[in-house]
């Protein structure tokens, strides 16, 4: 059955005020037009939960969607720190920023909880950090092997999960390659779960090569054809990342009044994320990925 | 004076701390520039792995973010993060992870999370990102910052990444292996006493002096009986970085020390 | 640096007598190659561990090099049950066989946690099963974050884990399609791992695909070019499953004397796996599989 | 007499209870038969998913083992088996699991471990396998076994595969959701009472009497007021089962009752 829609309903329908959101994707995939499109629809009192909140997370923080942000690595990476989640923390604008915070491998094995129906998951992990001081829900197990004790990181189910990916059939079978970061973790571990792919696809060309499918149609609830839909992250394959953008949004996002005059031009200013993309079709050349293809493998019997 | 800048000569002296066949976990910046350095110096059997979750990286132009595209095209693996975490560094195959950070202390503490109180920040950071468990996990760990009383207090204002903690055996004492080796700022390197696990300077740059570096650190500073003159980068090493690492010098800005 | 070596020196030098061996493999990939030759030079009192036992460990029961068996299904998949492994429980025949059993969830957990470096992990499994009464070793954890309890498995970490896989280059970096079943978590959970392997490649071929890659070199102790290696069970795009022989085993295995007169002509008549594929050349033909390649996908950026 | 036999007859009865789009936890043989005829007949949009990590499998020839090549080539996706039991089976994505065994008991019950005593077994059998772990974790689970004393005892020598254990609220009480719903014999189908647990005959196949199944049961077998004759195997049900899905007979020998 086909679950395709626009980006403007899978958001409208499967985003609520108030929700457990959660953009996943690793500097790899991040899904910035649904990202834009949570911003255009005014969602609020949301909690963002990201690894690396990343510039989609600065902007929604800007824009005065997020009341509450769980994450473990908070700045523009290879540039310098996120201002708007600087503001939003130091200085409470343009609202106060409740902050969960965890590591890396704390927000992956949290996910992984989730995605595994488990309250917790144990690791070797945060003998010494002040973290722990903070973070009253990294809390010991006890091994019942020996008189080992252990941290442990408690579930995330969020109430939805959005990824970017290469391609997907309307079903919702979705594959990916490049950096796989923990969007399979993140999705199997939410409610609902929107995909947007920079191509839709036959089933044939997803069964052609199965081991390559990181979510299956059971766990997607839309597919949203969202081509560029990751810029100024990248696409493996598909197109570069920007890095110059990012460069660039340390200066835009200083101030507040530089922040709104960017979502002003690029996300109210536009319908979706086509008008974006036509907007710079320039710089989207230059982006446009070199070819280098796999060698194929073979599935026969 | 010699034709090398200060951090070319702290990317060197890193370099060198890698064998080959040593697996590491590698950060951007000087770390990269480090371990491309040596791989392509003395540890051709070197192993590259960004957190990211590319492994065996031969990257053709100078990785801006851990994700980069380019550390991705042409390597041997990539993996999901939960494998980097779980099946790489708690397992235990990450011989070498590098550090940086806003702040290190005495005992190699690292902070990356914030400059003053947690609740009302002075200075917000980003946090561990990877740092925590790296430092936890991995079995030697290079730390690189830069040698000054605001970034080398006596106690950090926040222990992002455990080092040795208070000193003596109190890291052991939590049951964590490994730990920092070696401190490398933009003035000297410092070692680990093996019983106080205090930093010990065990070599200053050329052009600085003991008194110079004592008045860029937040406590009094041990010195090494066998005090020693770091080794500067030898021609090669400056033409690799140079020509072949960081061509339009994105990370080693100037040319001159 | 390169680790390709013979099946014979490989197994020389990484399997002893008392080991905890792996050869894993679900149905698909099972490294019978391996398996010989462990019978070939007569190792004894292993300790040996795999979801399901199957024709390969059958065999090395009836041969009688293990004195322990770690399982969690005993049958000839598709035909019936495994008589060498029942002469074993049931007579003590040609030795008797300590058993130590799991179902497949708790195997796959047992080595994840191994691999992992942890000394558990958690499942909601398991409440209401007998296997409770006779296996002490699946025990319950509190969740620290409300009174549940959750079953738990030891971790499991073999001396040595032997996986077979379409193609590897010279350092081990290892690659697998189709089935993957657990080799990954064995093979990480494991002090030396064996790569037998179709194929040995380029490093430049594992380079242009790195998302299949399995196994990293750092984790593989030794790298065996044994083409046929899987046969009797099968390699996805090289060869099928052979199940006329599987059928055939029902009858063969029947009697200690039936085994007997298999090994001295299929593992102790021959010197290799080279010298067994010979000896089946019609066989192998018939078997080879029918080319199905997958669509490929542009890694560049 | 109608030209079916009582596997196909089983076979249909199965395929029966599944409804479009639910995801199927498939076994070999009979169930395999029934998921595949369900997904000709009126479930097209069934997901069949094997433990041995083959999803939305479209098999071009019979599946003689769970891990036959035929289920990784064309399927929708192939993941580990780590991924099948924590984020398909555990996480609740598995609608009906089907399971079998050499006994089922009075309240569902399944024994595939052992007859006998388990240190001095009679009959060592395979053991659990994944099915334990599917009777914890499906929805839904449907039981196919033949009907007689030896293989229907009011109590199995062993629960592999826990149903309703000693009835009544005993599974609900050790938290585990779901259970059997319906168990399909060669002479009958039962559901289970909603409060006692125990099973409750609901059918009978075409020729098939009340008193026969009596005589092939290991207690005083429970009747439903409003017990049925099972539905034959309509004509193309059977041309799908001997044309499409076992041309060489392989499961379904015989082709007379």
């Amino acid at each position: 059955m086909s679950k395709v829609m626009t980006m403007k309903d899978a958001i409208a329908r499967f985003v609520r005020d108030g929700d457990l959101v959660v953009l996943e994707g690793f500097t790899h995939l991040i899904p910035f037009a649904a990202g834009h499109e949570i911003i255009r629809q005014r969602k609020r009192d949301l909690t963002i939960a990201r690894l690396t909140p990343d510039l989609v997370y600065d902007q929604l923080i800007a824009a005065g969607c997020a009341r509450k942000l769980i994450f473990s690595w908070a700045g523009n990476p290879g540039v310098g720190p996120l201002h708007g989640f600087r503001r939003a923390v130091e200085q409470g604008k343009p609202r106060p920023l409740e902050i969960e915070e965890y590591t890396h491998f704390g927000m992956v094995l949290r996910f992984m909880a989730g995605a595994s129906n488990l309250p917790f998951l144990p690791t070797r992990n945060y003998p010494g950090t002040d973290l722990l001081r903070y973070n009253p829900d990294i809390r010991k197990v006890k091994s019942p092997y020996s008189d080992e004790e252990l941290y442990c990181v408690p579930a995330l189910n969020p109430d939805v999960t959005i990824v970017h990916a290469q391609r997907a059939d309307a079903d919702g079978n979705t594959q990916v390659w490049g950096l796989y970061g923990v969007q399979k973790e993140a999705s199997f571990a939410s409610r609902k779960v929107i995909v947007t792919v920079e191509e839709i696809v036959e089933s044939s060309v997803i069964r052609s090569d199965p081991n390559r499918t990181l979510l299956p149609a059971p766990v997607v609830s839309a597919v949203v054809h969202a081509p560029f839909g990751a810029h100024p992250s990248f696409v493996q394959g598909a197109y570069d990342r920007d890095n110059d953008f990012y460069v660039k949004w340390d200066t835009v996002s200083r101030d507040e009044a530089g922040v709104q005059a960017y979502l002003d031009e690029w996300v109210h200013g536009v319908p979706d994320r086509a008008a974006y993309t036509k907007k710079m079709e320039a710089r989207r050349r230059e982006l446009e990925a070199d070819r280098q293809m796999c060698a194929p493998v073979n599935y026969g019997f | 004076m010699a034709d090398y800048t200060t951090q070319e000569l702290m990317v060197s002296r890193a370099a060198k701390e890698l064998k080959n066949g040593d697996v590491v976990f590698v950060g951007i910046g000087v770390p990269s520039l480090a371990v491309n350095l040596a791989h392509r110096m003395h540890a051709p059997g070197l192993c590259m792995i960004y957190e990211s979750g590319a492994v065996g990286c031969v990257p053709k132009r100078l990785p801006i973010s851990i994700g980069d595209p380019c550390l991705v095209t042409g390597s041997l693996a990539v993996v999901p993060m939960l494998d980097v975490f779980n099946l790489y560094l708690q397992r235990g195959l990450i011989d070498v992870g590098f550090l940086g950070g806003a702040q290190v202390d005495r005992f190699g503490n690292i902070n990356s999370t914030v400059i003053g109180d947690y609740r009302k920040p002075k200075v917000r950071l980003p946090g561990s990102g990877g740092a925590c468990e790296i430092a936890a996990l991995a079995k030697r760990v290079v730390i690189t910052i830069g040698n000054s009383k605001r970034t080398m207090p006596e106690r950090v204002d926040f222990i992002t990444s455990p080092g040795y903690l208070g000193g003596g055996r109190e890291r052991e004492a939590l049951g964590l292996k490994g730990g920092p080796e070696l401190v490398i700022t933009d003035m000297g390197v410092y070692r680990f006493d093996p019983r106080t696990r205090e930093l010990v300077l065990v070599s200053i740059h050329p052009g600085i002096t003991v008194e110079k570096i004592q008045e860029n650190i937040g406590w009094k500073v041990k010195v090494a009986s066998d005090l020693t003159e770091t080794p500067p980068p030898g021609p090669e090493e400056i033409r690799i970085i140079r020509q072949e690492l960081d061509p339009q010098g994105i990370f080693l800005k100037s040319k001159a020390v």
